[in-house]
């Protein structure tokens, strides 16, 4: 890194310091009192990212060191770029579709599913009953394919390799499932303004049973490998401490505010789809650090299952698709609406001038939001808790920076 | 106003399954809501008027408050059970330092905006509010013009320090107060607000592409 | 010359004790020769278990079940471009590798195979060991500094602390094993690896099961700390690649790589040596104490034909169950052919044991003896090298000031406190 | 060979006669040349270097002389525990800048006659010493059977029944140095 870069990098953390400190004194209070280096050491500037492989992707941050304590950090966002809000604004609604699911493309269907019924709502129409159910039951599973993801990779960031391969494994059931339903794996598409495209497979309830089946101890077999694991627990807690009301102050959602004892799931407080028809509990935990964070994510894997076995056993029949025009114009209008997707809340402010093509379409990406709150959890751990913390905030670069 | 151009669109047909949709929706959409008086005025907003949603007058013990203390600055709406006040600029610190101390909107969802070319206020910033206490959602809306500048929200809510680097990167709108206003998702040196209507969509910064990539183009 | 051969295997002491130069020369290569192969071997296998407790194959593609990746690999490291940075400090760049490869292939110098298998017995043969193992440290040190490179400097910051204190415990475990050899009628004890083991045989007791749980703790003691010595998770801080990318070794590439990548191999086997010598007996076999007839003699060495009979077989029954596609003929064959060398060596160790089965001075007695040595000797070191890849499949990696933590706070307690105990014990009991 | 040496050697028939003058000349040179490089060369971490060469020649000269437990010492806590410490502290020190600075300071006249005298010792003892034995034959012994190993722990702690020589200086030599490794770890942490 050159000198010039330094510079420019210790400035801008100097001045964030100066910046969040009302709002949060505490992570920066702790700032103050840390022992002023006893020798004129220079601090470390180091550039981890955006090629590192415990970054998830092309985030850059820059850490400002003591030795390997964290005194700042600084986000640089960005490479994975695509201007998907430029893109909305030229393509009409049914086509941009496709788009959001390049998003989040860890949780496609979600993606999906959020813009699907902010169009409708836009619209004013509703999905039936039969299409609200498969889009539980997909975005459900695909809720449990995102946490799979996350397993693996922040296992593998704090050096466990082999949980990878196991949730690699079983999450390949899950994307059969979605070929089989849909002809995609990842980016799915799955679903249309107005319900779904694809009347669900003979044998899907089957296949999906099925995998409730098969999954059921594979959550436990996670939990024996880690869960209870020394090491395990000696780099998970305490690590990345975030409170309620800072998580809050940080506009942090899903399941990093959840595990700061925050008891808030759009899915229970805002219920969309067809979710307030099925019984299930919000994991929540105590002590916002990054083991609570785990905990509330096996434990969402589960509730995810609950949510599956009811929707399967009582999908009503009848139509999957509602009554929408071929031609998709909505009034004149703007709708906000989010859902609880598996990073936090999803977010479509919509505006519509009556054409075809949306005026302006927002998204409000969880991962982007709750990754500014790194700073606040790594100041004053070690360079290895900012791997862990990364990990934990469970980011995906491609709707970090859409 | 955006909405004060508006013309009813005819388009959406509402059948009676729909309108069935129609009347139960709301009431799923903000269960702890009922308690308020907010609600008769937006329930029967859609059923009354089935040619097409607008905005309607929105009431509200609290809006009333605000209402009479800051007068015409304020125009509380509500559209299909989604409120939202549109708020002259000089009010906005004001109106959300108040949301936030004292009506509980403890959570900044999401600050955005839009552009407007042909108004004289070019832009709408939007602030979408969040309270947990109350789970509601109110949306916060005003209009500048092009080159000025507005309150930086980050003081009382942390999290829009991001959000707003956002919106000046995208459209260039100016916050003051603001810790780090720079670009977030762009790099540094570009020039140009991709999300104002007049930047095309395959538009970009050439002279910095070519410096910095060492490419033609980035197309 | 067959003379001369002979002469040799009817030696009772080391090349280094007979003052032959000419054959320590011989034991030299040998040694040095099948460390490489052993890392070779390890390499496949630390491949393929790891694959196989990630519900993965492994390599599969050179050769049959990946058997020739290994030498794919050392290819392709020796082809590839030798990159050294330009603000690299060219000469230490340059060195650094070969400070590591250097301790950890000297070390060997002074592992007992057997009895008489061994280049020299030292007097102070485990000092000797530890000193140079803990040269090692300096590659790492010195090729982190050389990248001129933040995060090889961290890795090397990182694991130059981490082994200067784990050292400390591991030498006071060492000591407690140290200890246990004067336990004899002249009341001296001995530094040297032979005559640990030689010390163990006539005490009649492995040292892990010495004063229970002194050796016990003594053995774990140095096991922990020998995994931390060899940066191996869940200590592999220094080259932590979710963190540090690569650690100190992220800006070598090619042969300067792999040279790291050998020492690294070499001094895990040459710890776990240490341990098998310390703890576990060195080359003698299961339960001489107990199973001592000449019968049993007989059985027991019957075994590494049996082993090499058993690789042999599941090396066949692999080549058996291959799909008959044209696409698999090669590998098919491959495979066959080796599983018949397999065989054929195992109907050599077979023959060996059978004419050399009785207890007196010949010739074939001397070198089944040898072969047994050298066998159980490089299983125990199997085992552990088996764990070292176990570790690695199993658990998440320490972070540093908690691996710091442990080494301070723990073992070094610990370990002062078994050696005191030991020390005690050893007064008091005989 | 001189033949007292060879007598010697035949006592102690356990040890291979690897004590040929090549590779005393070997070790000796290696050692001084790296010395040398340990005072001229200006990048520290080179120095650190040229230094473990100089203590590791050192230690090949203490086994020519049978004193293998000294050379394990020598090699185990110079050569793998300070000489690490050393390097760390260097690597945390801007070499940029210490290798601007001059390599010697205004001293070196001094230093150099006092190497100078020191030289002229040494080769008075080799000049006389190399036609007659006779100055060193006197204190010749023949090797003793016990390794050295033992030798110095008799000294230190003294053996069956009795006292060593050195064993109370050597423990409050090392009670002094715990103490001085508490005073270290209390300056420098404030809570422990």
């Amino acid at each position: 890194m050159s000198a010039e870069t330094n510079e420019v990098s210790s400035r801008a953390l100097l001045s964030s310091d100066a910046s969040n400190r009302s709002a949060l004194e505490r992570s920066h209070l702790d700032l103050e009192t840390a022992e002023k280096p006893y020798l004129d050491s220079n601090e470390l500037i180091i550039n981890m990212g955006p090629q590192h492989p415990a970054t998830h992707g092309v985030l850059r941050v820059i850490l400002k060191l003591d030795g390997e304590r964290v005194l700042g950090t600084e986000c640089v966002i960005g490479y994975l770029h695509r201007g998907v809000e430029k893109i909305a604004e030229n393509r009409t609604y049914t086509m941009f579709n496709p788009y959001v699911d390049r998003m989040d493309y860890c949780a496609a269907v979600s993606n999906g599913l959020g813009y699907c019924e902010a169009v409708e709502k836009l619209l004013n129409v509703v999905a039936p009953p039969r299409a609200q159910y498969i889009r539980v039951i997909l975005t459900e599973l695909n809720r449990i394919a995102s946490h799979q993801l996350w397993l693996g990779t922040h296992a593998l960031d704090i050096g466990a390799m082999t949980p990878l391969f196991y949730t690699f494994r079983d999450r390949e059931e899950i994307l059969k499932i979605f070929e089989k339903y849909c002809g995609a794996r990842l980016t799915t598409h799955a679903f249309r303004i107005g319900g779904c495209q694809y009347e669900t497979y003979a044998g899907f309830e089957k296949d999906v049973n099925n995998f409730l089946t098969f999954f059921a101890p594979k959550i436990d077999e996670y939990e024996t490998l880690l869960t209870t694991n020394r090491i395990w627990l000696e780099r998970t807690k305490n690590v990345g401490v975030i409170s309620g009301a800072d998580a809050i102050a940080l506009g942090v959602t899903g399941p990093v505010l959840r595990a700061s004892g925050v008891k808030w799931d759009l899915r229970k407080a805002q219920p969309y789809a067809a979710y307030s028809e099925f019984d299930f509990e919000i994991p929540v935990g105590t002590n916002g650090d990054t083991y609570d964070r785990y905990l509330v994510r096996m434990e969402e894997m589960r509730q995810s299952m609950r949510i599956i076995e009811q929707a399967v056993s009582r999908i009503p029949e009848g139509a999957i698709m509602g009554k929408v025009p071929k031609v998709i114009k909505p009034p004149v209008g703007e709708i906000y609406h989010s859902i609880e997707a598996p990073k936090g809340e999803l977010g479509y402010f919509i505006v519509s001038d009556g054409s075809t093509q949306p005026y302006r379409l927002r998204v409000r990406p969880p991962s982007f939001v709750n990754l500014q709150a790194l700073d606040v959890m790594v100041r004053g751990l070690l360079v290895a808790d900012v791997v862990a913390v990364i990990g934990t905030i469970d980011i995906v670069l491609g709707e970090v920076d859409r | 106003m955006a909405e004060e151009v508006k013309t009813p669109d005819p388009t959406p047909p509402l059948p009676d399954g729909e309108k069935k949709a129609l009347v139960e929706k709301p009431t799923a959409e903000k269960p702890t809501a009922s308690g308020e008086p907010a609600k008769p005025a937006a329930k029967p907003a859609a059923p009354a008027k089935p040619a097409g949603p607008v905005p309607l007058p929105w009431t509200s013990p609290m809006v009333e408050k605000y209402r009479s203390q800051y007068g015409s600055g304020l125009d509380p709406l509500t559209y299909l059970g989604q409120n939202y006040l549109a708020v002259d600029r000089s009010l906005i610190p004001d109106i959300l330092r108040l949301l936030r101390e004292e009506e509980q909107f403890d959570y900044c969802v999401d600050i955005t905006a839009a552009h407007y070319p042909k108004r004289e206020k070019q832009f709408d910033v939007i602030w979408i509010l969040y309270s947990f206490p109350r789970n509601e959602r109110v949306r916060v809306k005003t209009q500048i013009a092009d080159g000025a500048s507005i309150a930086s929200s980050v003081s009382i809510w942390p999290t829009a320090n991001w959000l707003e680097r956002e919106v000046y990167d995208m459209f260039g709108i100016q916050f003051d107060g603001h810790p780090d206003l720079k670009r977030i998702l762009l790099p540094d040196g570009w020039k140009g607000h991709p999300l104002r209507k007049d930047y095309g969509i395959l538009q970009q910064d050439k002279e910095w592409v070519q410096i910095n990539l060492g490419i033609e183009s980035g197309q | 010359m067959p003379n001369f051969i002979m002469s040799y295997l009817g030696s009772t002491v080391t090349p280094g004790e007979a003052g032959s130069q000419f054959w320590a020369l011989i034991y030299v290569l040998i040694i040095f020769a099948g460390v490489s192969v052993a890392v070779i071997c390890m390499n496949w296998i630390e491949r393929k278990a790891l694959a196989h407790f990630q519900i993965r194959l492994g390599p599969m593609r050179v050769g049959p079940h990946g058997l020739l990746q290994p030498f794919a690999d050392a290819l392709k490291l020796m082809l590839k471009e030798d990159i050294i940075p330009a603000e690299a400090d060219q000469f230490v760049f340059w060195v650094a590798p070969l400070i590591g490869l250097l301790a950890a292939f000297t070390v060997y110098t002074v592992i007992p195979f057997g009895p008489s298998q061994a280049v020299s017995d030292m007097n102070i043969g485990i000092l000797f060991m530890l000193g140079v193992s803990s040269l090692g440290v300096l590659g790492i040190v010195v090729s982190g500094w050389a990248s001129n490179s933040h995060y090889p400097l961290i890795g090397a910051l990182r694991s130059s602390a981490q082994m200067v204190s784990y050292e400390v415990a591991m030498g006071l475990a060492v000591v407690s094993a140290v200890l246990m050899t004067s336990l004899n009628a002249s009341g001296t004890g001995t530094l040297s690896m032979i005559g640990i083991v030689q010390a163990q045989q006539q005490q009649g007791v492995w040292f892990i099961f010495k004063f229970f749980p002194l050796g016990f703790l003594a053995f774990v003691i140095f096991a922990i700390a020998m995994v931390a010595e060899t940066n191996r998770a869940p200590f592999d801080m220094a080259e932590a690649e979710s963190e540090l990318t690569a650690g100190y070794h992220t800006e070598y590439s090619g042969l300067r790589w792999s040279l790291f990548m050998l020492a690294e191999y070499a001094a895990m086997i040459a710890v776990s040596s240490i341990a098998v010598t310390l703890w576990l007996g060195g080359w003698m076999r299961p339960f001489p104490n107990l199973l001592h007839a000449p019968a049993w003699d007989f059985i027991f060495s019957l075994f590494p034909g049996l082993t090499f009979g058993g690789l042999a077989a599941i090396a066949m029954i692999g080549a058996a169950r291959m799909p008959a596609h044209s696409f698999f003929r090669i590998q098919r064959i491959g495979l066959a052919v080796f599983a018949a060398l397999l065989a054929f060596s195992a109907l050599l160790l077979l023959v060996i044991a059978i004419a050399g089965r009785s207890a007196d001075t010949s010739v074939a007695a001397r070198f089944r003896e040898g072969i047994d040595y050298v066998y159980w000797f490089v299983l125990k070191v199997a085992v552990f090298m088996y764990l070292f890849i176990w570790y690695r499949a199993t658990w998440p990696r320490y972070r540093f000031d908690q691996l710091m933590r442990i080494g301070w706070k723990v073992m070094l307690p610990i370990s002062l406190g078994v050696l005191l105990l030991t020390a005690i014990v050893g007064v008091i009991l005989p | 060979m001189n033949p007292a040496l060879n007598s010697a050697l035949s006592i102690n028939s356990g040890m291979a006669p690897v004590a040929t003058p090549w590779f005393f000349y070997a070790l000796a040179g290696m050692a001084v040349l790296s010395g040398v490089f340990v005072i001229t060369r200006r990048n520290a971490v080179h120095a650190a270097l040229a230094l473990i060469i100089t203590l590791l020649s050192v230690a090949g000269l203490y086994l020519m002389l049978y004193a293998p437990f000294v050379a394990g010492v020598q090699i185990i806590v110079y050569a793998g525990g300070i000489m690490v410490l050393f390097l760390f502290v260097i690597m945390l020190v801007n070499i940029e800048r210490s290798s601007k600075e001059r390599a010697f300071n205004r001293m070196w006249p001094v230093g150099l006659a006092a190497a100078g005298a020191l030289m002229v010792l040494f080769a008075s003892a080799i000049v006389k010493g190399s036609h007659i034995n006779d100055m060193f034959r006197d204190r010749l012994m023949p090797l003793p059977e016990s390794t050295n190993t033992q030798q110095i722990a008799s000294l230190l702690y003294g053996e069956a029944g009795r006292m060593g020589q050195y064993t109370f200086a050597f423990e409050i030599a090392s009670l002094l140095l715990l103490v001085a490794i508490l005073g270290a770890v209390i300056m420098t942490k404030k809570k422990i």
